[in-house]
């Protein structure tokens, strides 16, 4: 077997995975069409021409699947093919001949073809109650659910803009939520429950308090532990994470949170975050129903009302956030209203504002 | 398959979305995935993981690599006692041969569940659920086969980048290159954990940072240009024919109004010096626009997600970098170091880059890491006028110059 | 006058501007205000002040108005080793009588220096210059002829406020009435400082904001309309006739694009709906255009300059309030109170309202002062997911819930 | 004489005050004329018309001066004038024939007539070196230079839109510069001198510790006085402003920082700060030369670039700051970057930027 004790070798190196016509066109490639949902093509310089099937993945992968994959790449990819930065799975195809055939094989084996453009993108997601002890709601069944409930638009193209949907099971944000047109991230709405005990055993009492953006952690030098200042804490859990006996699970209480309007690009306007639209649905498995419609609805205010060309923030930006809220039909809320470190600049310090009903 | 009926993961089977579902029960011959589904379908009704901290795990002679997972009811999940993770560092871009793809089932079918995230959100291939046994083992033949573990814990998280030169048209430098050539070049720092915290890189080609370097990355490299877009006058000529509202989609758009479109003529100019390389020309007419030819790429620090002090976006600290293949990427890498050593000796435990440069100032950080400070640092100068002062930039008092 | 020379400020008396210097020298008659200048010419020559903080000084019954004033070196200068500074509350609007001004005038002659700001950057009358000796003459005599002092300490400052309807086209309330009659209602708060630190109210009658109150008041009262802007058709048709770039000058330049310009039809119409008031039509073209008819204005909480937190623009808490003067403003002063009270109670000694807010949360500040959010109080929501819950917003847990 | 103890009587009210013309078409003022630099003319829905005639004034004006206007009101106005939230002098005028009869003894007796529509403003200021105990730097000295060196602006109208001057003589900013178009403001660069027994004596020690804005101030209980955190002391003064024996003047290195592109009204867009330009100019009496000359630049290079109806901001905020930093010829510094509270919204967080020399 292995010679033990090999470290450092690093990844594989990506020129061993790269098709032949890549290598040939590395940087070569002058332009690119949008042949349909799902399918690029890219031309080179050199003339070469590469398809791109892009295909949906659910992104927790059986083996098996895997092996699929490596089946259908052989097939009509000579064995390339790659996954992209929200996981979907891409077919480089140098013969055109091949395109429908290999979408033909994947939408029957329940892989379904889209997500370019200005399609619905995958959801960006994390571990949930399938990994992580973290979690204020579970990552791949509200997932599963919302793109159930939102998968026309995954295989059309004819959305304002590009459409980028995360998700989040806590605060740690592992899926970087922070800046998508919609996000949503399980958050939890009550405090942590000490155990005194265990946080004297286990906790370094210093880095729990550390941990609190609030500053609501205080020693408890009677218990060897800590108290926390229930008008200070905001559930966001991080003391949970440096001290396993601070849980704040709390399966009635805990939820998620949707946001809107971020983006990551540079195009036209710089990046920006999501910022909060509804404060909470319930956990409600297996298929989220609150959560589900609640997007549906920001999800076809958005396609009905933003112009062409206008992403999600794009198009509240030039609406304003106050009108936002009044099509959303969503109450605007004290939680709203930032209350944290940068929470000054904004404040609206201008009467150039619209009247709402 | 256990007897246990499992009516809530059972409605995420139906729907037409590819299902985690089906995919967990592919590999229910295992018992321990089997197990794994069950407790998941607790969760479900429980309304909470079952998950639960541990004791640290981890393979010879790496600290990072590993999260240890453990079930906190295993009397009634004995066969998840044990659930960890493994994060195999994947290749750049993300490309795989089939039987590179294999390689990675074959040895997780041995060793794990049989369920993998294609890939985590950093960009691991994330192998899910193994015990501790078996970590080692796993390990050793994953590194037989050319594989090796990404970061986690307090270190270097496994650099990722967008599919660039490989295959697209706006890739402004190698992306894959510099992302091979730095996790190959830092691979102490990405598997011994010894820093303050976790320190994330991504790599986008362009502007349209395709990898969310600028939101998710501690340190972001986006590439851009200098010189000027290239304009190919037919090309252009051949969207206004084709009915495509120039005007209204691509130059009303620009946030500089740096391009114009002469509708007579169908002619397409942009005005370099005002251009700010954002790319929406570029995306709407790819086959008229390129990016110009003297590229590099614009650094910045300190992105990060909500904890502790909320999310940041990276911040510009050098405006443009030419990335230079001959020489290793020397000044960046030069430049890397010095941000890392100032980070490691002033931060507090759990501090990131950007929260320690905000708690010190950016001019501490600029001065300490040798960076002049320039105004494409920042969106606007300061309001305030609480501006410090460096001891050698005052007028020093001379003797009987008091009255 | 003095025999010493002063060719520093000599250099002050050149030049097109109203010179300060000669101001001064025309009260040189007045042997305090002589040594004045001396002084002053001696802080041009050793660049900086001579003057220094000192007891507090005052008049019977009030805790404020008079800011006193101690030379740093009186064995050199001992006419102006007292020299404080007296506040008339000005009337509002700024409008005197001849008659009013001379007396005044009259009146500082007898007891002070001669030398007055008009007005001070609050906007009171400063009478710049006397000794403790006359403060209560001076006053008694101000108060006999209806002159009474503004604010200074921990107390309501003099509420200023801008021409409006008294020679504005533009102002949507009465700000003189409201200005002279919150004054007049709260002689105490003005008078006798018993608050965490100074509070500060400007009333402007448009947008335009010429009092600066939204970057100068903690309370900021700022005119508007609910309905929608009056448009003179006829008049429209002029300003295009008479050559005027309605479409660049007005249109192309409304915050909103809720204004169009048809030039055919040389007709101009506002969207209602998406027109934020900002002024700047109808400050373009005032023959066309007006104010709507259904006035009132938006109140805003805040403001400040730089010390400690630095500078705070107000912030929107009521996008609109009517302005009721036959009840004497009772909703305003009912919130104005309220505000009062619970910055009082929760303020710590010279943290200003503003700074409270940011503190406790706009939150704590809403709910505890009465009124409801409103997505018009924000440019944005927040971005962070760090946000708090009352308790009878949450799910309670009934027994036997629990698994 | 007087009846003691007349006190809470609040200002004279200005129904007293005003015109008959004003008092007749009181709230009917229908709309406005800018007839020349200085001369407004209102018209009111009744048809009367009123012109206003604004002068400069220096601020600090004698009694002498002041009874001079009174004449002067006497004359031409029926006994009436006001004054402008910048202190300047406006004559009320409701026969046209007076008009230029009162311009003209307006300019003779050396009060400038000006200062309206897109004219230079007015520069507010504060008190400095004539009564403040606090000051970094004279205020009417300052302003005097510079309104000489600028004085045609304040004649004529057609600067690209309106340009409004502040100045304060120290940070705690009684001119509110903060949201001006040019605003200068004088400072300290070096820390409080600390006089033990005078602290010990005369200040409240925890008020001091409060008042400093980055916590520089530490107790020294062995002195029962303080200590100040050089590394954190950035001058402000207002340490010295609660406590007479922390003394911060220091002649040779206080100064004026010069701050542009603010702006108060919601015109267009709405109300903004001021951001640093100059860190600093020496304190250079009688005239400031260095100041006056900076300004001047500042000035000019406005009215050479910006378009029509542009502040100065709104001007900034087309090209960029870079671009502005370039076209003054100023250098940018680790001073112009924000590291108070709110710094991190101020970080440029996109690829969006210009090049510059
Ligand atoms: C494959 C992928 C890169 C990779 O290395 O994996 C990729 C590939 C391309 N991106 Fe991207 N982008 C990819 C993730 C992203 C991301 C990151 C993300 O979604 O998390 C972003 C930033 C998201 C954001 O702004 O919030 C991103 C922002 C863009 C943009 C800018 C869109 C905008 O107007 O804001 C373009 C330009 C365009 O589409 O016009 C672009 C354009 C492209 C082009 C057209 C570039 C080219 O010429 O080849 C590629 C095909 C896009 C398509 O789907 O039609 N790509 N692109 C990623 C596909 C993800 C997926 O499976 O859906
Ligand atoms: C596996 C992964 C989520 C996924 O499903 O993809 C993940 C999973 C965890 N993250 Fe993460 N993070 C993952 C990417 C991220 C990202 C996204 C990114 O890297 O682009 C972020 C946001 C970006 C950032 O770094 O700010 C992220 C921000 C966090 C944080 C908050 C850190 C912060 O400074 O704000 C924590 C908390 C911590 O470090 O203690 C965290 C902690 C964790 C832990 C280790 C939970 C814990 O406290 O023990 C999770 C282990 C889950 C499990 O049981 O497997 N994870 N984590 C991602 C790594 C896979 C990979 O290597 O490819
Ligand atoms: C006279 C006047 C300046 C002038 O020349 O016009 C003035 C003068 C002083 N101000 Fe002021 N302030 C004056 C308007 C302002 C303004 C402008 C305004 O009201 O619109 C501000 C900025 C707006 C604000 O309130 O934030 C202002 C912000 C301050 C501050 C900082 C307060 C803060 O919270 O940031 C202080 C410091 C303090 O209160 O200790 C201060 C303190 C002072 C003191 C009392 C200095 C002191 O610490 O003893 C000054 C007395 C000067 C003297 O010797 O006469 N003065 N002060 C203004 C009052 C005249 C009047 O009543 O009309
Ligand atoms: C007299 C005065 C009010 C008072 O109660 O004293 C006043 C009076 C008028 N202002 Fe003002 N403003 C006065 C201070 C202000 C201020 C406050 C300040 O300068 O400190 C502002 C906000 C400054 C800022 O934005 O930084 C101000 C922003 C405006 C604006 C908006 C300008 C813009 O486009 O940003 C207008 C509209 C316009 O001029 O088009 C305006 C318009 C007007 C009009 C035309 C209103 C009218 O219809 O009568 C008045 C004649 C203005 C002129 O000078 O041409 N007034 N105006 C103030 C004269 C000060 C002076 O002596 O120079
Ligand atoms: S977001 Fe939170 S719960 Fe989800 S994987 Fe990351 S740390 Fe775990
Ligand atoms: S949950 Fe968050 S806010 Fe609450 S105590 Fe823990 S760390 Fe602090
Ligand atoms: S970031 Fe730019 S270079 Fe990289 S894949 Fe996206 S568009 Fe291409
Ligand atoms: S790249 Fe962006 S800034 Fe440059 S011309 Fe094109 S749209 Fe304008
Ligand atoms: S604020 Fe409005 S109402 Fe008041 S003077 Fe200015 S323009 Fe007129
Ligand atoms: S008032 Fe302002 S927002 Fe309204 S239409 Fe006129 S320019 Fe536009
Ligand atoms: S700005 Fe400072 S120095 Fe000037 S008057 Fe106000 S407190 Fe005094
Ligand atoms: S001058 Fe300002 S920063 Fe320095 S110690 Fe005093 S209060 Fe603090």
């Amino acid at each position: 077997m292995v010679a033990k004790g090999r470290t450092d070798i690093g990844p594989p190196h990506y020129e061993e995975m790269l098709p032949q016509i890549i290598k040939d066109n590395y940087g070569k490639w002058k332009y690119f069409e949008r042949i349909k949902p799902g399918v690029l093509k890219h031309v080179s310089e050199t003339g070469d021409e590469l398809y791109t099937v892009r295909a949906g993945s659910p992104r927790l992968l059986s083996i098996t699947s895997l092996r699929e994959f490596a089946d259908i790449a052989d097939k009509y990819c000579n064995g390339h093919l790659r996954f992209t930065s929200r996981h979907n799975v891409e077919f480089l195809v140098d013969d055109p001949e091949k395109v429908e055939p290999l979408i033909a094989e994947l939408e029957e084996r329940g892989w379904p073809v889209g997500g370019t453009g200005n399609c619905l993108n995958n959801i960006i997601h994390t571990q949930g109650w399938i990994h992580c002890h973290s979690a204020a709601t579970d990552a791949s069944g509200p997932v599963k659910a919302v793109m159930d409930e939102l998968f026309d638009y995954f295989k059309t193209d004819d959305l304002p803009a590009k459409l980028k949907i995360s998700m989040a099971c806590c605060l740690n944000m592992c899926g970087a939520v922070h800046c998508s047109d919609i996000a949503f991230v399980g958050i939890h709405r009550t405090i942590p429950k000490i155990d005194d005990e265990g946080v004297a055993k286990n906790c370094e009492i210093p880095n729990v308090i550390a941990a609190c953006p609030t500053g609501a952690i205080r020693p408890n030098p009677k218990a060897k532990s800590v108290s926390v200042n229930e008008e200070k804490c905001m559930y966001c859990g991080n003391c949970y994470t440096v001290c396993p006996s601070m849980k704040i699970i709390d399966p009635e209480n805990d939820g998620l949170a949707i946001f809107v309007g971020g983006k990551v690009s540079n195009a036209r306007s710089g990046p920006s975050f999501s910022r909060l639209a509804i404060p909470w649905v319930p956990n409600n498995p297996p298929r989220w129903d609150e959560l589900v419609s609640a997007i549906k609805n920001l999800v076809e205010i958005w396609v009905k009302n933003a112009k062409k060309g206008e992403r999600y923030g794009e198009w509240i930006e030039r609406i304003g956030w106050e009108k936002f809220f009044e099509i959303a039909e969503l109450p605007f809320t004290d939680k709203h209203i930032d209350d944290f470190i940068f929470s000054v600049p904004t404040f609206r310090t201008t009467t150039n504002f619209k009247y709402t009903k | 398959m256990s007897d246990k009926k499992r009516p809530l993961l059972d409605e995420l089977k139906k729907g037409p979305w590819p299902s985690f579902v089906k995919e967990m029960e592919k590999q229910a011959g295992n018992k321990m995935t089997e197990e794994a589904i069950d407790l998941l379908e607790r969760s479900y009704e429980d309304k909470m993981c079952h998950w639960k901290h541990g004791g640290i795990v981890g393979v010879r002679g790496y600290g990072g690599g590993v999260i240890g997972r453990y079930c906190d009811i295993p009397e009634e999940f004995p066969n998840v006692q044990e659930f960890h993770t493994m994060r195999v560092n994947q290749p750049s871009g993300w490309f795989y041969t089939s039987d590179a793809l294999r390689n990675l089932a074959d040895i997780w079918e041995k060793h794990g569940s049989g369920l993998t995230n294609m890939h985590g959100a950093t960009g691991d291939a994330v192998l899910l659920g193994t015990t501790t046994d078996h970590l080692q083992p796993c390990f050793d033949e994953l590194a037989e086969n050319g594989w090796d573990l990404g970061g986690s814990g307090s270190d270097l998280r496994t650099p990722s980048c967008c599919v660039g030169p490989a295959r697209c048209n706006n890739a402004c430098f190698d992306t894959l290159h510099l992302c091979h050539n730095l996790t190959n070049e830092y691979q102490d720092e990405l598997h011994r954990p010894m820093w303050p915290y976790k320190f994330k890189i991504k790599i986008s080609g362009c502007a349209n940072d395709c990898v969310s370097s600028i939101a998710r990355a501690d340190l972001s490299i986006i590439g851009t240009w200098r010189d000027s877009i290239r304009i190919d006058a037919e090309a252009v000529k051949e969207y206004a024919a084709s009915g495509m509202d120039i005007q209204g989609l691509v130059v009303d758009k620009c946030p500089t109004k740096a391009c114009a479109f002469d509708k007579e003529k169908a002619e397409f100019t942009v005005d370099d010096e005002n251009c700010v390389r954002c790319m929406h020309c570029i995306n709407k007419m790819p086959k008229a626009l390129r990016i110009g030819k003297d590229c590099g790429a614009t650094i910045l620090i300190g992105g990060k997600a909500t904890i502790v002090q909320s999310a940041f976006l990276s911040w510009v600290i050098v405006p443009f970098m030419k990335l230079n293949k001959e020489d290793g990427y020397a000044e960046l890498k030069d430049l890397l170091e010095r941000i890392w050593e100032w980070w490691d000796e002033n931060a507090k435990v759990r501090e990131r880059i950007g929260e320690l440069i905000y708690r010190k100032g950016m001019r501490t950080f600029l001065k300490e890491v040798g960076l002049e400070p320039k105004a494409q640092m920042v969106h606007h100068p300061r309001a305030n006028p609480y501006f410090f002062w460096w001891p050698d930039e005052l007028v020093q008092k001379e003797e009987g110059d008091e009255k």
